[in-house]
């Protein structure tokens, strides 16, 4: 099933097509940037772009490949700062965030800063960067991970950023009617649970079975009557990311992990 | 009077903290108004003002804009101690590290190299206790910890860290607002000893323009003890007062100011030269071994005499020519890592 | 935890103040991210985005760089029961007040046109109890006031307005700093209903850029609901995209784009235009009465069809040739009023 | 004795000597403006000049009469915000403030708002605009008045700007080291006593007598021992006042209040 895209494809369309148009989304560079520039081309060609680092809106003339280098304010119509940006977020202007992760437990929150003990890890990940004040401050965020046992995770061994924490977000202070929206897995789309804020099976992706999301969860993930399927990439759709990223550089990147 | 609620604190050291009361008397006694001429070498600017120990942050972000002769000074001078901010630094904390130089980190986003995979300096140092990460932060939060200081302040309030490990990593407090009555983070403010911001160009007393975004640097400059500006080129001060709204870093912040073209090579100057992601490549497969990362050190820091010495050894005037066509969008970037 | 000490709290009401959780509300359903043309007339500008009791704020400082175009539609369409932000207000304040539009004030420097003397209209309706002056604040903490609104803050803190009576007629507050354990003032938010801001140029979608200093429009223009921007001139967007950094306003913050030439006279346009201190002498020497006032609105507001017709009314265009010149210093101003 | 000069050209005088070189200054416009011109061009040249609007270190064409007219970047080192020059005060980078007052106490509380009444003033004057601010966070201030009976008072009407406070300055919050330095008036100069940071008379103008400093103001004012006089304006520095200000309309203006 895999002959015509890859996964990480097949995961970079599903997202596209998840973007509203005249909406705001915070990017990162990779995937996120991938889904934000097909989503422009082909199905939302109103969305803005939002750098953290303080590029909005360009005309990117090639995917850059940090999210602070010149082409994320190429014909930008504002080359601002972080705290512009940030302070953007933090007062309701962006309506998506993407983000990756390592784990993720089901309530959405998510580790990118260690994988065992803080204090001496395993693996010592990059940590937040920008991913807590995306996490607390968009409205919808989008994850985007590879799905298996030891990432879909009963408990993080670090709670970097927010998901819905324990169901409680807004109690903890966060802004109000935020949180993450959908989940994004080679498997499949997870959306929250309206009551428990739990991980529930939005749609699977073409030749993936419900047995498939259990044998790569390790909590209890809430699986629905009425099983969707997502519809794999179009070739249109393969055409315009072969565009942007001809030499495989953002996707092949992320196949190899 | 009503109390108001402290309702969690981060278990995390406060780090490069200190009251403003104390910020002031610095400022009082140490940062001059006088517009004298601060043109050195960026030897003379590291022994100068980067001492054993010091907390430094460095300017730009990733490997965006960033001061790497200082950085390569460090390495050579063999300054030992240093605590950096991670605010998204990534090569330059990662060469800090690898070189021994950087012993403590703050970490934002740091030990990774964005889309080309995680540093093996770094990850190895960390893992193996070599190096200490004192606190967990965002980007937002180390940004904010920056301006509050540039402000003057103890700290800022924000809507980020709440519920969160990172959050217990920091420094942070949360209170019970007095206007909302809902949680609010307070980020404490952050004042580096020395920042080190390389910027497209300055004038001899340190007046400078940076071309496109300003990431935190418009902030950094404030916060920071002591400011060293390296600069793509020296400008008169007439063209600064020509078009003073391009100043973003005005003269009285900066203690030392270093000429270096390509300055920030292998990193990205906008509008100017791309990363030279062969290089990059380059030092992340010497760095996967201690040998390997001897190897990078002695051939390009102290097999140099200087920067100029570097850049011909990086490549020369071709090379940088390539950088130039590549970032103007006249060609085609490499990705050796892809 | 410990307990925080909510020190004392101004006695002031806490007005154009929301909880952010609200104003992200109002950013999520009312300001659209979509590039549309706003370009619209003044008299619709006004008429759409200003009713009756609302909260406006004023860009500019003092007699610089104001929307008159937009302060004299607001007295044609005679609006009534504003509150104003008195952020440095001085002309556009005045006019407003002498026209019976503005009843309500927060007063920072409000009734006085700095050296020209105190506003005869202003003090008249203040002293008689016609206008209330709701709060007292200093310039510095107005501004924070719209930069925590900016920051999408309940407040920011801030080292002034304690031990006074000025934060006493404030709604500011004084808390214990967690961090340093000493007093510090906590400036609450102010998200006006309406900011009208003058600017040297913007697109038909509003972004927007400013020479010169920024003076408080930066964080102004996010931290109101609507903004309506006036320009000297509209440029294609092309200009913009050309040199992002010069944005200081960007189009999703906008809700209206006036495009007017001269529009901030009688005041001044950095690098364009003087002050018409003629005019502005003949206006405070006028609205020493309730006549005299009347008067002058009668001629200046009632009697033209549109600003063209006032700018023919105050000396055309040899007047704003005189003015440009004075402003580019090639002429010596008059001060008709030393 | 005013024939030569006139009261406010002699305070302007007094306070330009006051300054030191390589130091910055907050100046609003008129005598506060006149004296830093003076200073910068016959004492301290390197004097910083800054502007609350957001102007830093011009070369002045003329002289301004707003705070925010574009002569006060004109050839600037900086042209920036409110925010910035403010946040710069509030970090300790502004060394002397200039203030003008309604009225004053012995503490150096200063009044700019009201005359009579808050509720129902009998003189409704502008408010703090930057005062508040510039006697908070400037190191060292300078306020420049009128002295009479009904302006150096015990109680103000109304306490728009810190001085002393009531000798806890620091107690209250403000930053530390800070508060009023000298008050120059048409009699004197004035200080602050180091314990009880009550006015104390420093220097009498040519001319004055203690008597006069008694009989213009209403509260126990200290009085040295020895009797300091200061030097009346020179000739040098009365051409260069005419230089800037040529038409009086600055000084002018002062006098007929």
């Amino acid at each position: 099933m895999l002959l015509q895209y890859s996964e990480a494809e097949y995961m970079v369309c599903v997202a596209a097509r998840i973007l509203e148009d005249r909406k705001s989304v915070f990017v990162g560079t990779g995937m996120p940037l991938l889904a934000a520039c097909l989503a422009q081309k082909l199905y939302t060609p109103n969305l803005v772009i939002v750098f953290e680092a303080g590029g909005i809106a360009p005309i990117l003339p090639r995917i850059p490949i940090s999210v602070g280098e010149s082409t994320t304010f190429y014909g930008a119509i504002m080359a601002t700062s972080m705290d512009y940006v940030m302070s953007l977020a933090q007062a309701g202007y962006v309506d998506y965030g993407f983000l990756g992760a390592a784990q993720i437990d089901p309530y959405g929150n998510i580790n990118t800063t260690v994988i065992g003990d803080w204090e001496r890890p395993k693996v010592r990940l990059p940590g937040s960067g920008g991913a807590n004040d995306v996490g607390s401050l968009c409205w919808k965020n989008i994850v985007l991970m590879r799905q298996d046992k030891r990432r879909f995770v009963p408990k993080l061994d670090f709670l970097t950023t927010p998901g819905y924490l324990c169901g409680n977000r807004e109690e903890a202070g966060l802004p109000a009617g935020t949180g993450p929206y959908r989940v994004i897995t080679q498997i499949g789309v997870y959306e929250f649970d309206e009551n428990t804020k739990r991980m529930k099976l939005a749609a699977l992706h073409e030749g993936y079975k419900v047995e498939d999301v259990e044998a790569n969860t390790s909590f209890d993930i809430l699986i629905p009557d009425e099983i969707e399927y997502t519809e794999p990439p179009t070739d249109e759709e393969l055409e315009v990311l072969k565009e942007f990223d001809p030499d495989g550089i953002l996707l092949g990147k992320k196949n190899k992990k | 009077m009503k109390p108001l609620e402290l309702l969690d604190g981060g278990e995390g050291p406060l780090v490069g903290w200190c009251d403003p009361d104390d910020f002031r008397d610095w400022v009082k006694n140490n940062k001059s108004r006088d517009m004298v001429d601060k043109t050195m070498s960026a030897e003379e600017a590291v022994s100068k003002f980067i001492k054993d120990g010091m907390y430094i942050a460095s300017g730009g972000f990733g490997h965006v804009r960033v001061s790497m002769n200082i950085i390569y000074e460090i390495v050579k001078q063999d300054i030992k101690g240093l605590t950096m901010a991670g605010k998204t630094s990534v090569h330059d904390l990662d060469v800090l590290i690898a070189a021994g130089s950087v012993e403590k980190v703050e970490a934002g986003y740091s030990f990774g190299h964005e889309l080309r995979g995680l540093s093996p300096a770094s990850r190895r140092k960390v893992e193996n206790g070599e190096v200490k990460v004192l606190t967990e932060w965002s980007n937002a939060a180390l940004q904010w910890r920056f301006k509050a200081a540039a402000m003057g302040l103890p700290f800022l309030p924000a809507r980020i860290l709440m519920g969160t490990d990172t959050f217990k990593k920091s420094s942070a407090k949360i209170i019970k607002d007095p206007f909302t009555g809902k949680p609010l983070t307070l980020i404490p403010a952050c004042f580096p000893d020395v920042a080190i911001i390389h910027v497209h160009r300055a004038d001899i007393y340190g007046n400078a323009q940076i071309d496109g975004i300003l990431v935190e640097d418009f902030e950094l400059a404030r916060a920071a003890k002591r400011v060293i500006i390296t600069a793509e080129e020296i400008i008169p001060t007439d063209k600064i007062r020509d078009e003073p709204w391009r100043t973003v870093i005005p003269y009285f912040l900066v203690d030392a100011v270093v000429e270096q073209p390509y300055g920030s090579h292998p990193c990205n100057m906008p509008l100017l030269y791309y990363f030279d992601e062969e290089h990059i490549a380059e030092y992340l497969a010497l760095t996967k071994t201690e040998e390997g990362t001897k190897e990078y050190f002695k051939k390009y820091v102290y097999g140099v005499n200087d920067f100029w010495e570097y850049l011909d050894l990086v490549g020369g005037i071709e090379k940088l020519e390539k950088l130039k066509k590549i970032e103007q969008v006249r060609e085609k970037p490499v990705y050796p890592w892809g």
